[in-house]
């Protein structure tokens, strides 16, 4: 008997009976011979609680994170406070153990905490509708292009190279799916280049995707960009940062059709990557269009207010192969997280602390800009993030700061060969002006330790 | 508030849904947040006027105190799985131990940045491969991809392989093959994938027909999608030969994992023949199901499958010369299908699932099967008994696997009762219901899946539940129409909700 | 179990309570235990057989998901501060942040052993040295012993104190003075602490009656306790003179501290007079009741008590030559008290305290304080008005600090219904009732303490409750004394439980 | 505003009008002026949540914790492994945050889980009667001590010194307060000298006080022991270790008349010595003496099975002066751990879990016994600690363990100085064979490289 399993020798034969089996084997019977496994698992054995604490302790330890280091990468998931409550609320077994409140009358606890996420997720991106999540960030932005097709017709999209990476390779594998294509449209001096934006759009797209701030920190100019999708008639995607919209401008005032974005920043931890949720919000013209599951309110037989899972005749389980999507278990959990948070910073909070973000920021890109070696990849405004140039090796610049117990930032080469000595260095709350003191202590030693690659000139944007 | 006794409501019930927007009140906080540590700069200086926000977003002004009242009071709205019998069929709803809560919030696994260098993440990377392998053992397939987030990902990732794989051989092939018990998913993900729907019909035992099946095998046939058992609990016999038509015409055999509860250690996807197989860590694995996820759908895949697997992929490298092996994302995958979300996958999911795995071990695992098929088979039995068997017979007269179908036909006829309305009076007696009108094909369906995790005891209570509903039903239906009577909120209008659709609250 | 409509039971208190050792069934278990990995000698060689155990207790045997659905349901049968207002006077029941609980767990911390080398556990000294010299500003005593585990244990504490100070001085005295209105642990401890109580009266403003004290303040008196405010929430305005007219007969002044919560960084006790305090760090300092306890009772002293402590005292020692300062345990006091418990007392009550401490700030509990006192003055002022103020007058008509006292006397004169009858329908209402029946010196007492975490809202709504109750015993009084109808069980048979107690459960 | 009121200005203003106040100030006008403090208090400004953690996540950092090393004190208490759900339960709200049950109506989940924690304790024990917790265990002793007085009306205490030096001080503590007199009863061969016992027990004896295993961790034959003090008419009051009781004879077997003890072995974590829980059992007859809490079995008005508050009449707040103890808010959510963790254990575990300890201890000690310049400091048997005699200065060789990481064991000498270069060495399940192994290893270096010290040989005891 396993530690959660109940059923006791003198269960199995009572229930056998009742079954009329003479043994567990006979339940099996149906298995044809040649598809029996006829050996045990090649797994280990199974191990008490404590020991499995422990073994799984051991590998943790042999991870360096943001409690052992300073960690300063951002690239979309960032190192933000997780209020106690947090914690305390989504570990309730009411709301950790149930599963999609398909029984409304036992889940208005889940629904109503969707319909509140939804609210705020609505007021964040000033977009009228949401949903109650995906599954993350650069998922979410495949999904709009899937729905950007439903709704245009048209198979192609064009995205900012400013846009996620991560977001755009997932566009380009749902694409090969559906079968869209995407077109890029590069960088100017740290943000879209409006030129190749423009050419890039024609009457066959169905949509633009945008990201702001983008990969580079930068806020993009959504309004202007976004005027030149609606006029070829192809709908406007832009991936937010939820942690920015206290002092950005909102996509639904920039004429965004769809906002879509990772939710990690609210309430979440980073967690390698993952669990977190995305976020998918949209103007009232899309929500029978839209993915995954949406709370609606709606009153009982009695007049009671309540909530219930709405316009599921968009989804697989009633749908199916006409259904606008597949998801089916999202991250529910992941987003009443996000519900408690944005509940616990409030509605001045969110503005107070893009607003911290933003001096912080200026602080550390002016800090970090003086040093020898080190100069702005772009001068584009930001608000929690900054990418620079090295006048060395990346690789070992970043290895030097992290033997000094600083994660410098996110490396460029790999995905923005342009930038291969660009740097990505994110700021949060948990920052400090003397943590961003010591990155650029480090930092300078570490560049000026390195041999001045002559050969590589530190890269600036042509102008 | 009317509190008289002779008010039938319920303490519950008398407390009305108010949402923590309505307990808003200018000027009340519970975040505080660092100092200004650096010069206070004038926001315009730093971000032009027609880049800022001009009005905030209205959020709840709360104080933290009110915060926790106001999720726990709604907590309790809910019915979980900590508290009473879940045999939602298809979800599995087995015990979620604390134990996997715990290692996952290790700051070593929740404080760890997925961009970390991976020299330094050795321990997540490592945890992951060993996912991966056990996963492969379980699946009976070589190569795994955790990176889908949910089961239906998976399949999406599936179907991208599939086309991966056929499009490097030259093949054009535009259908997939789902059976007509299929979950919505499957058919979906059929759909977002570019193919076309092509349903293939169940015969009188509940398997796969397979003279259907042959009819409709072309050359223009991608993939066919199965789940053994399946979604009648009913496992195919004939899964082999199968296979062996839908390989004969050169299409993929998937293997949707979400009844692999019924088969662990016992039989393996891969030994079946199948070349692509998602499982699900939050049902199988105790992943909690936190009301909707998070979930975790990873993929095991044969040889000629794995070329094609999603960006990156954790590896194992030998270390040179005698050195210890250390553990690596590979990005450098030319005929990849590339990457389907962010970043590694959930890996908190896989904590959890992989210290799930270590504490039952091998023979735990097979014993888990083998307790969710014997309380299934135990509670078939006992609802074969009585009013219950009469009115709600099981829809295929076979020893069923970890769930079963049962039909609700005949309450329906001679009651004038569908099943729906069982469902909601179960409600009354503190259980949550089955799956119900899921599979389609079975009219009136309840589909029962009790997991291991339940005792015979709460099995037991479950059948004199529905054979006392059934009584009653015999005295006054009307009441089963009415049903549910103590939860929290009656039967509520989706009608209403459908065609008036208010999914966010209006703030002034 | 009926669950017709027609039955007024809620699902709680259908739910009829049934205890683990009833839910255990041999064989089953929750536990794995590490494997042997020593040799497996037979027992009788390690101990002898007439020192072993031959049958094993009784535990229950239960598997780990029987045993959470156990405890989550019974959970679920208490009311809770998290869930709604608690104004139990006196017990001070404020929000309790969870982030203490985040900071009390972390390993450093939770797992230390208390008879770790001081050198290697210089954090949690000093985390005790700062509270001790927080709880000495706040007292406006210099030198504090955290050790006491609760209240009265600190109480217990301050009269051994008080009695060595004077065998110190070789005087013999025999009495202790307490107040009518004294929460009942004072004299209790006082016969504990080996004396005899003697009861001061209250005057007409509700304070101590001065000329009564004068009459019985002779060389006998060991000690005045007192409490200001006092339990009737009235801050004695005559406190220096009362002091004056204790140390004037070589008496000490202590101090109860469960009502610091209406003056801190407003008025403090060592600055009234007082000699010893005790401070409810479970009460003032947010640490969570524990549906009672864990707490704790940290004593600050004036100069005069220090030398006689309890050993071991936690103190800072200056780095000889410049060096850091450092943190140690002085076991050596000649004239301590000695221990009153293990180790060092609650530690991780102290370093709940502590995060509370930090959190708010100086100004952030002198504004607790403030917000606790306008909390208290404005239900008071609510509660003056319609039925609540007719039936359920305020006690001593005066403004109160954090806690106010009403008189049910013309409720049972004019109404027929209890102090008690109000509070069992209190619960109907949703809220937890206040202390009733102290203190007793008031007729059909009902002591109401809302603290300062509490909005205008729902004392608003508790004032409305009342008055509704009122109405509600106007009409039909029955109703009341029948009341509560909602909660899981109704008025309990407390008489029978007193008679023939059932303390334990049978097993056979 | 502070992060955990709610009264906003407008609230302020809204109240006080209500209130009849001009100003908040105005409600504290009946201080008098001389006990005001007029001034700011001298404590830091409040910290933003983050800061609280980070501030108090540093101080946890300066303390070596049984995850930083291997942890071999016990000493009376212990490092067992906590299961999780000891954690999920315990910090549930609806335990967590409410205070004794005074309103039993809504309070039946802690009364029920009282009642099963009795149940429990007075099934370890062999005892009828259990009360619902004191504040740990050496108060539990004095308290005992406090008992007995009532019951027999004799103030004079005869304590083996194999009791825990903290039990014996606190008693000593309480003593002085309700008069009585405290006198030791020494050990030979590591228990207690029956021959001691027996003379230091007269007619005037209230009570003799015994613990097993004792300090030394050698199993005390109690009902030998106990018999001579029921000759002479005084109460047995033992202190035993729950943990032990799996394979140990019970107290209520050995002719206790009351069991008391330290709880925190049963689901407590170490918390550098609190909070855990006292326990206390006895027999029937000293039932309405019993301090603390006690839940009873009873129905309500419609017959319903319930439980509450019983026999009252023996507490303060109803008795007062004449009470049978002052306690009143005792340590009830740490009671509640304990009778999960005893679920959790079971009747099989905790037996398990007592041999699994008592076949580790004794490798232990052979372990050890087998080095150079160290001796078993008593023959006597052991379950789950023991003591050994250090051929070296006790102080240097735990200073030298520590080095590599390990917590050798508890220094006997303050409290035993007849025992000044013994050294206490507790195990639990947590510590395996490999971890015993290491600490052999560590202890025979470090007693090897201290010079022999000549003067003090080893002590054993005088036979
Ligand atoms: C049979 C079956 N297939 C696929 C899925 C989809 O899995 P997921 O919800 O993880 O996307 C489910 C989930 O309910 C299922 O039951
Ligand atoms: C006025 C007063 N004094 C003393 C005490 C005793 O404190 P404790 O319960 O912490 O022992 C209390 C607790 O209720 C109290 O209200």
């Amino acid at each position: 008997m396993t530690r959660y399993t109940s059923a006791t020798d003198a269960d199995r034969s009572e229930m056998l009976a009742a079954v009329g089996a003479a043994s567990i084997e006979e339940l099996f019977a149906e298995l044809p011979e040649e598809v029996r496994l006829g050996r045990d698992l090649e797994l280990p054995q199974g191990m008490a609680e404590s020991d499995v604490h422990d073994r799984l302790a051991a590998l943790a330890e042999r991870n360096v994170h943001a409690e052992d280091e300073l960690c300063f990468i951002g690239a979309g998931m960032y190192d933000h406070y997780v209020p106690a409550i947090v914690d305390a609320i989504t570990q309730r077994s009411e709301f950790l153990t149930p599963y999609t409140p398909y029984q409304p009358e036992v889940s208005q606890g889940h629904l109503q905490a969707m319909f509140e996420f939804q609210t705020a997720m609505s007021e964040l991106t000033a977009l009228p509708v949401s949903n109650a999540s995906l599954y993350e960030g650069p998922s979410s932005v495949a999904s709009a292009g899937y729905v950007a097709v439903g709704a245009t017709g048209r198979r192609r999209f064009v995205a900012s190279r400013g846009v996620h990476p991560h977001s755009r390779e997932a566009l380009a594998t749902y694409s090969r799916g559906f079968g869209a294509e995407v077109v890029e449209a590069g960088l100017r001096e740290g943000v879209t280049d409006p030129g190749e934006l423009e050419r890039a759009i024609d009457d066959e797209t169905a949509a633009v995707f945008l990201q702001t701030p983008n990969f580079l920190g930068a806020i993009e100019d959504v309004t202007a960009l976004a005027a030149m999708a609606r006029e070829a008639g192809a709908l406007v995607v832009v991936s937010a940062d939820p942690m920015t919209l206290g002092v950005l401008r909102p996509p639904g005032e920039c004429g965004a059709d769809i906002a879509v974005g990772e939710g990690q920043p609210l309430g979440g931890r980073l967690d390698y990557g993952g669990p977190s949720f995305g976020f998918f919000c949209a103007t009232e013209e899309h929500l029978r269009r839209m993915p995954g599951r949406i709370a609606g309110e709606t009153i009982d037989v009695d007049g009671r207010r309540g909530f219930v899972l709405a316009l599921q005749t968009r989804e697989q389980h009633i749908r199916r192969e006409k259904a606008t999507h597949n998801i089916c278990t999202s991250q529910a959990l992941n987003a009443l997280g996000g519900i408690v948070y944005l509940s616990w910073l409030g509605r001045r909070g969110l503005v107070e602390l893009g607003e911290l973000m933003a001096r912080r920021t200026a602080y550390a890109r002016d800090r970090l800009a003086a040093l020898d070696g080190v100069e702005p990849l772009h001068a584009a405004p930001v608000v929690r993030e900054f990418a620079v140039a090295l006048d060395a090796p990346v690789d070992a610049v970043l290895k030097r700061c992290a033997a000094e117990g600083i994660a410098a930032g996110y490396p460029l080469g790999r995905e923005y060969p342009e930038f291969e000595n660009g740097v990505l260095v994110a700021i949060t709350e948990r920052r400090s002006k003397e943590d961003i003191d010591r990155l650029a202590d480090a930092l300078g030693r570490a560049v000026a330790e390195q041999p001045a690659t002559s050969n590589q000139q530190p890269a600036t944007v042509p102008s | 508030m009317n509190e008289s006794p002779a008010s039938n409501e319920t303490p519950m019930q008398r407390d009305r849904a108010v949402t923590i927007f309505e307990r808003s009140k200018p000027g009340r906080r519970a975040a505080t947040l660092p100092e200004l540590d650096v010069p206070e700069r004038p926001l315009g200086e730093l971000i032009p006027d027609h880049l800022r926000r001009k009005a905030p977003p209205r959020l709840p002004e709360v104080s933290e105190p009110e915060i926790v009242r106001h999720y726990n009071r709604i907590s309790r709205r809910n019915f979980d799985l900590d508290t009473g019998l879940y045999p939602l069929g298809s979800c599995t709803m087995k015990h979620n131990p604390r134990l996997n809560e715990r290692v996952a919030a290790l700051p070593g696994h929740a404080r760890l940045h997925p961009a970390q260098d991976p020299k330094r993440a050795q321990g997540a990377l490592e945890l992951m491969w060993l996912l991966q392998e056990s996963l492969a053992e379980l699946c009976g397939l070589p190569y795994v991809s955790l990176q889908p987030s949910a089961g239906s990902h998976g399949e999406l990732a599936g179907l991208l392989l599939t086309r991966a794989y056929h499009d490097d051989r030259g093949e054009q092939r535009t259908k997939v093959l789902t059976p007509d018990t299929a979950h919505g998913t499957n058919p979906a993900s059929v759909t977002m994938a570019g193919y076309e729907v092509v349903k293939v019909a169940t015969d009188e035992r509940g398997g796969v027909d397979v003279e259907d099946l042959r009819a409709k095998v072309t050359d223009e046939i991608a993939c066919l999608m199965l789940t053994n058992p399946n979604t009648l609990g009913l496992f195919d016999e004939n899964i082999r030969e199968i296979a062996g038509i839908v390989h004969g015409a050169g299409g993929t055999l998937y293997y949707d994992g979400a009844n692999l509860n019924a088969i662990m250690g016992h039989s393996r996807p891969g030994d079946m023949g199948f070349d692509i197989v998602h499982v699900n860590l939050h049902k199988s694995f105790s992943q909690p199901h936190g009301g909707g996820g998070p979930g975790s759908g990873p993929i095991a895949v044969s040889e000629r499958i794995e070329r094609y697997l999603p960006v990156p992929r954790v590896v194992r490298r030998r270390g040179g010369n005698g050195a210890a092996p250390h553990f690596d994302l590979d990005h450098e995958r030319p005929k990849s299908i590339g990457r389907l979300r962010g970043f590694q996958g959930n890996f908190g999911v896989f904590v959890r699932s992989y210290a799930y795995i270590l504490s039952l071990g091998g023979d735990g695992l097979a014993e888990a099967s083998e307790t969710a098929v014997l309380n299934a088979n135990y509670l078939l039995a006992r609802l074969r008994e009585g009013r219950a068997g009469r009115y709600l017979p099981v829809a295929f007269d076979r020893r069923c696997m970890h769930e079963f179908v049962l039909s609700g036909r005949p309450a329906k006829r001679e009651l004038k009762v569908a099943t729906v309305d069982v469902a909601k009076r179960l409600l009354d007696f503190g259980f949550h219901p089955p799956t119900i009108y899921f599979p389609l094909l079975v009219h009136e369906a309840m589909l029962v899946e009790p997991t291991e995790t339940e005792t015979k005891e709460s099995l037991d209570e479950f059948a004199d539940a529905l054979e006392e509903i059934f009584a009653e039903a015999e005295s006054d239906p009307q009441t089963l129409e009415r049903a549910p009577f103590t939860t929290p909120v009656r039967r509520l209008d989706e009608a209403a909700a459908a065609r008036r659709p208010v999914v966010r609250q209006a703030l002034d």
